[in-house]
């Protein structure tokens, strides 16, 4: 057992690191797969609106303007959501809950 | 003043992490943590580009995310307490009853 | 703002109607929560009603982030539909449970929120209400949750749905950043930056996995076997012909009215997925033995279908896809109630069989329930699209269409696959009335059948009086073309 | 003016719910002689009513029915459909009548197919709508598969499944020709519509020679596996034999798919690309199918199989003349349609008859039966007889008419056919001698002969099949009429 | 009275009566026999009224037409060549007829006996009379049908039913090639017509055809690169018809075998009915085959090479009836001699032939009914086992002689005084002399003087086998019954004196056929088309016309030594071991070869499984393609693997390549 920990020769490195990656390797592909596929584009694409970021810096409080646009432009989601959040809430209750009544 | 790009770019790396932790945990809680990590990467972006858009649309996107993230938790906590009360454990590799 | 309200009346009545179901179903016993499931059916009949009355009106509302138009009224239509079909045979499924007002109450939300996507104008709208469809029925495909292969259900739908809503956030995240709105025809009229750059494909592809999960396309399906055949069946059928429908909806309001610019890119994905699609579900259908299972990888190859109407584009496949939705919305409704009736037929035979759902339980189902087995035969028989039936008009329609516009292969794809389909349909078929059982006749509970009346009066309408309903589709269509492309 | 094409298709499938709800064998088969009477008495009536020298179509009626789609409910005879609706019409009482003392399960079920496939085939003979016409067409399938696989042999659900599928792929190919065929028109003229006449007028003018074939080939496709035709016979001796008696003489009656070869396929074929190959793809098909029949009918064990093939070997009639193009060979096409209908009718009820009462349909195993059943066996060699084409009976004025047809157009094939004629001779000799002639085996029992209601029925058969032989001009008139219009219009093609 | 305007009824009567005995016969005495008989009765007296009308009125031909379906019509035509045809077989069938009263008085099926002779004789009425070639093949299928029924009359013996199925199915051969000959010559009428034929024409009825042979003859098919007229294919192709119905070599294989049946079968087969109706055709369409000599010179050879090959086996056998049907192959080669030799004496041959047919056809009924009621007194065919039936049967043996007498052909020369078959063979070997004389071709004219030697020497073989000597085994015999003898002796009557009496006005009469108001060709103008000019008779020498007396008596001489007397031990002859007895009594292996050989083995075993084997081809084919397709549905389950972890990777790899296929693709399109 001590043996083993402490051993840091190649081979155990190489036999650590085979054991580590085996079961994860295709996830790790497959991440980066997706992970290179996105930054390629973001690379290829012109984004728009990269000067302009200092416009907001006069008012780095957004609070009241998102404040505004939930209740005014935005309220239709905001209603939704409280319906979601109801039954999620109905849902997880019902589900977490144990049976009282058995 | 930090390009766009690189705010996209951290918000692709923690997804994928996310991805890759959705294809290789076994464990429950890890694959929910997993989702809310994707979801966040999004939110990352939104408000990264409401920022630079100069619209305030996605911060509220933002703000509506992050509590149906809240609510995709509590369902799934929920669920994975259910499924521990039945069999015992959260580990996803003993669930696959139903397949073919 | 009164006149908002009013566009959403049908909306609104759902809502109470939830409420109150809740509302009431704490102060009910178990033994009396019947009485809820008659209040939400008369809730949804209700809303209906208000639909179909306000069919024609038209309306932006909510600073334009809802519309009502042909379009959602037709959806509308057809998860109020599906909702009433699902509620009616509920009644008896919920019998004795001592939570039916949640029940009754996350399903009613569910439709709440597939109404919305179907009437939503702005992409934040269209989400939120898109979660709110997936969130409550999370729960709805784990509610019996004494039973294993129902949380599994839940599970894999829960982890699956989580990873492709996020997939459509990010997508979404993508298509804001670019054109700087949240509004679909905004987003149309500031297309240019997105579709000239790579990452469009990418926000395509990434609200196409969002949406495709619900749809159930290929490769986003994989949950859609598993929970149809773990869910309740009465969820699986409010999965299976409601909520992918909303997942039609709106892949209709994202691709075709907001990133028509970037139609080359989702037609060539489209087209890959329908075929595909189509191709895998009918071909690994046909060696099911659980029953639901199988409508699953049928639901999957009608999936397919629909999404033809992706590819070819023009107003005529698109009435026909939306037909097609309406019809599968009868059919598949229908048949999963089949198998919640035959479900409970299983059970009062034994209560601890374990797969109620599997095709052995329909031997003799032509003597033991004879409503259920004609009405199963129907269902069956419109799905693989015989003649004067709600499947065939709208094959009829949707594959014509595909011819017309010189997709001929897509067509003939289809076709075979709809040959291949009548494999496994029949052999439900051949099950219920060729092979002998021993066992004696079941009374057939009512509020099944009178689920199953509705929905075979609806695939018979569409197939023998198809008009009217063609009418309403292509005015619908009509809608996301204007121009008649 | 009585709706009686809608009354012809509607009466037995009002019958055929009725029938469904009866609870005793004897209400079923009362019911189904009452509808399948009524049926031939207005058949009989439209028929003494018809015009035979018109080729156009009569007793009309057109109402709107999709009209965004253009579909019509619209509905007609003509000298194709007329007499095949006459032969459906004068079978049907007669098999009622032979099942009248037959024991079977669930008799409202049988009777009520019966009666749903006589709706659907007589259905498919008056529409003058593609879509109507494929709605009956498909509407055939059903109550034949369930035949199949209730009453069926003991490979029954191969059988049927087989049945189903295969000419269900058939139907769908069809279908894309009719949507093919539908959109081809409705972007010349700009008004959908599916009513048959006016889209067979239509074809002309498509201008794609590819798009055309492509129509073409696919609505034959589908009818050719309907007829059956070498190579796409392969459901039919399985569907044939494994189906009841009665299933397999509906089988018989099934005639739609020489129908629609020549109300849909002839009048097309001059305007096609390339008619030439479409004329030889018939041609050969049919003569092959004529000499590949015949022989695989000569190595059958299994009487009814063998009856079977010989039906693959006399539709190859059916296409060698439609491909024959002459009005003679095209009438003789559709005139040994209506013959093989009768003839193989009563040869399905003698397999019935002999397996019922010796249990076996092995030829080997069978043999002196006449001695036994003298009134059968009369009645079995007047049909062997007429289906190896005896002259005097209605098979021969067929074949005659066929090969004299088509010779001069399609010399090679017809040779080919008249050598079949030999092995078709043989076969039926064959089949008679062992089954009917030789020494009684007694090991087959006590056998009594065919009781009076099976003598009344294959009997009348029998007697038109003689009458149509000596008198073929009570049908073949009609024919007459459409087939000339049909090969002057060839003529004008300079096909 | 214009008796002609019931000559439809000639062929109608007896088919009625065919109805009335099948449904009502067995509740009548002897299985109404009186209902066919008094029917072919009454035919009789219209033929015979019919003819003597002819004889006088010689233009006044019975033309009756009525149109059937498209441009085809029914009709009757009596001309000379059918008033006499129909006269015999209606007066020969009736004889046989009243004696089969007696014959199949024990039988239990009499009634459907008589009922289906009597359609016998209807259809072969019906072939003679008929006015067009279509009709003439429809009678002629249904006389093939008659004698299938017939012969397999005791269908329970399993012999029986396979010898009629073979006669059908032999004949049948002909008869596809006689339909193919119509088929052809529908179409080239057709064709001359152009497709618009006029109202009124029906373009099979033989004045039509007869009419448009040169056209037919001007057109020409190349095969197997040979230039063919049409109107040689046409007449070859209805003489392979004539072959298979009138047993010649190579499709008289059924003929023998037909024996299965009644004996009275076998005479109405070999005598009135069935194998006459082949020369009938040929002699009927004679105009086209006038027009085609190269047919007409196949029709010469092959009836010359019939006549000698059957009389070969005519020797050898031991089955009386055997006997009989080969001489019956014998002759008909003879009468189709006859005919090929048109080419040389024009419409004479039909004359000739048709006189040989009619005299065959009285001593042939009453060689058969002799035999008949030989076997049926001594209850055996086997001749080996009569001898000395003379004493027993006087009656029979003294009518059978005369009839031996007539098939031998005695008679003098030059005067009227001989056996009708004297008359009408010596005919046709003189012509056949004529026509080697002409053409040089003298094959045929051997042949036939050879073969009347064998025809003297087996008929007087059996003769002398049956009637004379000490009785071979114990039979215990005795003479028929009166209704048996007097049909017999009536026949004798005929055997012996209607060849002298007729001689003279038969040729002439008959040979007016194709010179009439309804047909009217100019034979010699139709030679010329056929490339030729015919012949004229010139005298023969004196000892060409006794030839054929001299080798009939040498015949007979033999005979009488060898079976008489018995002068010479025939026992080293006839043994097993001389292949020439082994070739001629197995019957040169016909049967192995066309039976055993081909039809089973080739036909049968080979091409129909072989078919069978495509078909399981195709089915196999079909099968697999399904199972395929529902394997691959297994197998593509097993992605379902049931672990979530496996799904989200499926829905990430799918966006992840999606997302590069479609940037492939759209860079490729």
């Amino acid at each position: 057992m001590l043996n083993k920990e402490f051993s840091f020769t190649l081979m155990g490195v190489l036999t650590t690191l085979y054991k580590f990656f085996k079961p994860r390797i295709l996830g790790i592909v497959l991440a980066l797969l997706f992970l290179s596929v996105i930054l390629v584009s973001v690379v290829f694409t012109s984004w728009p609106a990269v000067d302009q970021l200092p416009q907001n810096l006069d008012d780095p409080s957004n609070i009241e303007g998102i404040g505004l646009l939930i209740f005014t432009d935005l309220v239709v989601p905001f209603e939704i959501l409280s319906i979601v959040l109801l039954s999620s809430l109905m849902g997880a209750i019902y589900m977490a809950k144990g049976d009282g009544d058995e | 003043m930090i390009p766009i790009e690189l705010y996209i770019g951290l918000s692709a790396i923690i997804f994928s992490i996310g991805l890759y932790g959705l294809m290789t945990q076994r464990n429950g809680i890890r694959i929910l943590m997993s989702v809310e990590l994707m979801l966040n990467a999004a939110n990352i972006n939104l408000v990264a580009f409401s920022s630079y858009n100069a619209d305030l649309t996605g911060q509220v996107f933002a703000l509506y995310s992050i509590a149906l993230a809240a609510c995709e938790a509590a369902i799934g906590f929920a669920i994975l307490m259910a499924i521990f009360k039945m069999k015992g454990t959260i580990n996803l590799d003993s669930i696959n009853i139903l397949r073919w | 703002m009164a006149e908002n309200l009013m566009l959403f009346a049908p909306e609104l009545t759902l809502v109470l109607t939830g409420l109150f179901v809740l509302m009431v179903g704490l102060f009910l016993p178990t033994g009396a929560k019947k009485v809820l499931g008659y209040l939400a059916s008369i809730g949804i009949l209700v809303a209906l009603s208000l639909t179909v009355s306000s069919l024609g009106t038209e309306g932006m509302a909510f600073n334009d982030t809802l519309s009502v138009d042909a379009l959602s009224q037709f959806f509308k239509i057809v998860f109020l539909v599906v909702a009433l079909i699902v509620s009616i045979a509920s009644i008896k499924y919920t019998e004795g449970n001592s939570h039916t007002e949640e029940f009754y109450a996350l399903s009613i939300f569910a439709t709440i929120g597939m109404m919305f996507v179907a009437s939503a104008n702005d992409i934040m709208v269209l989400f939120v209400a898109f979660e709110l469809a997936s969130l409550a029925t999370y729960a709805l495909a784990g509610f019996e949750k004494k039973n294993q292969k129902s949380l599994e259900a839940a599970l894999k739908y829960f982890i699956i749905g989580s990873l492709s809503a996020a997939m459509l956030l990010f997508g979404i995240s993508f298509i804001y950043g670019l054109t700087g709105t949240t509004s679909i025809p905004g987003i149309a009229a500031n297309i240019t930056a997105l579709s000239t750059s790579p990452m469009g494909i990418v926000a395509v592809v990434l609200m196409l996995a969002g949406f495709g999960f619900k749809i159930a396309l290929v490769p986003f399906h994989m949950w859609a076997p598993d929970t149809y055949q773990g869910a309740p069946s009465v969820v699986s059928a409010l999965l299976a012909a409601g909520s992918k429908k909303m997942g039609i909806v709106a892949a209709f309001k994202i691709f075709i009215v907001a990133l028509i610019a970037l139609q080359a890119e989702w037609q060539i994905a489209f087209a890959i997925l329908a075929v595909v699609t189509m191709t895998y579900g009918n071909v690994v259908a046909l060696k099911q033995t659980s029953v639901k299972r199988m409508l699953a990888y049928s639901s999957l190859a009608q999936a397919g279908y629909i999404s033809m109407a992706f590819v070819v584009l023009t107003p005529l496949a698109l009435g026909g896809g939306i037909l097609y939705a309406l019809s599968h919305g009868f059919m598949k409704a229908g048949a999963f109630i089949v198998t919640a009736a035959v479900a409970y037929m299983v059970l009062s035979d034994n209560k601890d069989s374990e797969d109620t759902d599997h095709i052995d339980n329909f031997k003799g189902l032509g003597v033991r329930m004879p409503i259920t087995a004609l009405s199963m035969t129907i269902f069956v028989f419109a799905l693989a699209g015989i003649p004067l039936t709600a499947g065939y008009m709208s094959k009829f329609v949707l594959f014509s269409s595909t011819i017309q516009s010189g997709f001929a292969w897509l067509a003939v794809i289809a076709i075979l696959n709809s040959a291949i389909s009548l494999y496994y349909y029949a052999k439900i078929v051949k099950y219920m009335y060729f092979l002998p059982t021993d066992l004696e006749k079941v009374s057939e509970p009512l509020p099944y059948v009178a689920a199953l009346l509705i929905a075979v009066a609806g695939v018979f309408a569409i197939g023998f009086w198809p008009e009217p309903f063609i009418h309403w589709a292509m005015e619908a269509a009509m809608v996301l073309i204007p121009g008649g492309m | 003016m009585l709706p009686i094409l809608s009354l012809i298709v509607l009466i037995p499938l009002v019958f055929a719910a009725l029938t469904l709800l009866t609870k005793t064998k004897e209400q079923a088969r009362l019911m189904a002689l009452v509808a399948t009477v009524s049926v031939l008495i207005l058949t009989l009536y439209m028929y003494l009513n018809f015009d035979s020298t018109t080729a156009a179509h009569q007793f009309e009626e057109l109402y709107q029915w999709v009209p965004s789609l253009g579909i019509t409910y619209h509905v007609g005879v003509d000298g194709i459909a007329m007499p095949l609706i006459l032969l459906n019409a004068i079978v049907l009482p007669f098999l009622v009548l032979f099942t009248w003392n037959d024991e079977r399960k669930s008799p409202n079920k049988f009777y009520a197919l019966i009666l749903g496939t006589e709706a659907a085939v007589i259905g498919v003979f008056t529409a003058l709508d593609f879509f109507l016409f494929y709605v009956f067409w498909e509407l055939t399938l059903i109550p034949l598969f369930f035949m199949v696989s209730i009453w069926g042999g003991p490979n029954k659900h191969h059988a049927s499944i087989k049945f189903f599928i295969y000419t269900h792929v058939a139907s769908l190919v069809m279908l894309l020709g009719i949507f093919g065929l539908y959109f081809a028109a409705w972007d010349m003229t700009g008004t959908p519509t599916l009513d048959i006449p006016t889209l067979l007028a239509q074809f002309q003018l498509i201008e794609s020679a590819l798009l055309k074939d492509m129509i073409f080939l696919a609505l034959l496709f589908g009818f050719i596996v309907k007829i059956p035709s070498f190579p796409f016979h392969s459901w039919q001796p399985d569907a044939y034999t494994e189906a009841p008696t009665a299933g397999s003489v509906l089988f018989v009656m099934l005639k739609i798919g020489g129908y629609g070869l020549f109300k849909i396929m002839l009048p097309m074929l001059p305007f096609t690309g390339s008619p030439n190959m479409m004329i030889t793809i018939m041609a050969v098909l049919g003569s092959v199918s004529i000499i590949y029949g015949a022989f695989l009918a000569l190595s059958q064990k299994d009487l009814k199989r063998m009856v079977a093939y010989s039906s693959v070997s006399h539709m190859g009639y059916v296409l060698l003349g439609a491909a024959g193009l002459v009005s003679l060979s095209v009438s003789g096409a559709m005139f040994q349609q209506f013959s093989h209908g009768l003839i193989m009718s009563v040869m399905f009820m003698s397999c019935g008859i002999i397996n019922n009462k010796t249990g076996t349909r092995i030829m080997n195993d069978l043999g002196g039966l006449a001695q036994k059943m003298p009134k059968l066996a009369v009645i079995m060699v007047l049909t062997f007889m007429a289906s190896l084409g005896l002259p005097g009976l209605s098979g021969f004025i067929a074949e005659v008419s066929v090969l004299a047809g088509s010779f001069g157009n399609l010399p090679a094939y017809v040779i080919i056919a008249l050598v079949a004629i030999v092995i078709t001779g043989a076969y039926h000799l064959w089949a008679l001698q062992r089954t009917m002639f030789g020494v009684f085996d007694k090991k087959l029992g006590t056998i009594t002969d065919i009781n009076r209601y099976q003598t009344l029925s294959m009997g009348v058969i029998a007697i038109l099949i003689l009458y149509f032989g000596l008198n073929p001009s009570a049908v073949l008139d009609m024919m007459l009429t459409n087939s000339e219009q049909i090969a002057s219009m060839m003529a004008v093609m300079g096909v | 009275m214009a008796v002609e305007n019931y000559a439809f009824l000639i062929p109608l009567l007896p088919a009625l009566a065919f109805v009335l005995t099948f449904f009502f016969g067995k509740k009548l005495p002897n299985g109404g026999a009186i209902i066919p008989i008094a029917a072919i009765a009454t035919s009789f007296v219209i033929s015979l009224l019919i003819t003597l009308n002819l004889l006088a009125n010689p233009e006044e031909v019975v033309s009756q037409s009525f149109s059937w379906f498209a441009m085809l019509n029914i009709g009757i035509l009596v001309d000379p060549l059918a008033a006499v045809m129909l006269t015999m077989v209606t007066f020969v069938s009736l004889l046989i007829h009243i004696y089969s009263l007696g014959y199949m008085s024990h039988d239990k099926a009499q009634s459907r006996y008589f009922a289906e002779t009597a359609l016998f004789t209807a259809s072969m009425l019906g072939l003679i009379l008929s006015d067009n070639i279509l009709q003439l093949f429809i009678c002629w299928e249904l006389v093939g049908v008659c004698s299938f029924l017939l012969i397999g009359f005791w269908f329970q013996k399993p012999s029986a039913a396979t010898a009629a199925k073979k006669a059908f199915l032999t004949t049948r051969i002909g008869d596809v090639m006689f339909l193919s000959g119509i088929v052809l010559l529908f179409t080239d009428l057709f064709k001359i017509y152009n497709g618009a034929i006029p109202d009124g024409v029906y373009i099979l009825r033989f004045d039509v055809i007869f009419s448009h042979i040169p056209e037919i003859a001007a057109m020409n098919a190349t095969i197997f690169g040979m230039e063919v007229s049409h109107i040689t294919i046409i007449t070859l192709l209805f003489f392979g018809g004539a072959v298979g119905k009138s047993g010649q070599f190579p499709l008289h294989v059924w003929l023998p075998d037909a024996m299965e049946g009644p004996t009275t079968v076998s005479a109405l087969i070999h005598a009135a009915t069935m194998v006459t109706a082949g020369v009938y055709l040929v002699a009927r369409t004679f105009p086209m085959f006038i027009a085609a000599p190269s047919s007409l010179l196949v029709v010469a050879y092959l009836g010359a090479f019939t006549a000698i090959f059957a009389a070969t086996m005519g020797i050898v056998m031991n089955d009386i009836k055997r006997v009989l049907a080969y001489s019956t192959i014998s002759q008909l080669g003879y009468m189709m001699l006859g005919l090929g030799i048109g080419a040389t004496i024009g419409a004479e041959a039909v004359g000739i032939s048709l006189f040989h047919l009619i005299n065959h056809a009285f001593f042939k009924a009453l060689l058969f009914l002799c035999a008949g009621s030989v076997i049926h007194a001594v209850g055996t065919q086997d001749m080996r086992q009569m001898g000395g039936v003379a004493k027993v049967m006087p009656i029979t043996a003294a009518t059978m002689i005369i009839a031996a007498l007539a098939l031998g052909g005695f008679g003098i020369p030059g005067t009227i005084i001989g056996t009708s078959g004297f008359f009408s063979k010596d005919a046709i070997i003189e012509s056949a002399y004529v026509f080697g004389a002409s053409s040089g071709m003298w094959i045929p004219y051997v042949l036939s003087i050879v073969a009347a030697l064998l025809t003297s020497l087996y008929i007087f073989r059996l003769i002398f086998m049956t009637f004379f000597g000490k009785a071979r085994t114990d039979y215990g015999g005795h003479e028929s019954p009166a209704t048996m003898t007097i049909p017999l002796s009536i026949l004798a009557l005929f055997a012996l004196f209607f060849g002298g009496l007729a001689t003279e006005r038969f040729n002439t009469f008959v040979s007016d056929t194709f010179m009439n108001d309804f047909v009217h060709v100019n034979i010699a103008e139709l030679a010329e088309i056929g490339g030729y000019h015919l012949g004229h008779h010139g005298h023969e020498p004196l000892i060409i016309l006794w030839l054929p007396l001299i080798v009939a008596a040498a015949g007979l001489l033999i005979a009488a030594l060898v079976y008489g007397m018995k002068v010479v031990n025939m026992d080293r002859l006839v043994s097993r071991n001389n292949p020439i007895y082994k070739l001629l009594y197995n019957r040169y292996y016909q049967n192995e070869l066309f039976t055993n050989f081909f039809s089973v083995k080739v036909v049968y075993e080979g091409l129909s499984y072989a078919g069978r084997a495509i078909d399981t081809g195709f089915d196999w084919l079909v099968g697999w393609l399904s199972d395929l397709v529902l394997e691959t549905g297994e197998s593509l389950r097993q992605f379902q693997t049931g672990a979530v972890q496996n799904y989200a990777t499926a829905v990430i790899t799918g966006v992840s390549l999606l997302i590069i296929l479609i940037k492939v693709v759209m860079e490729v399109l």
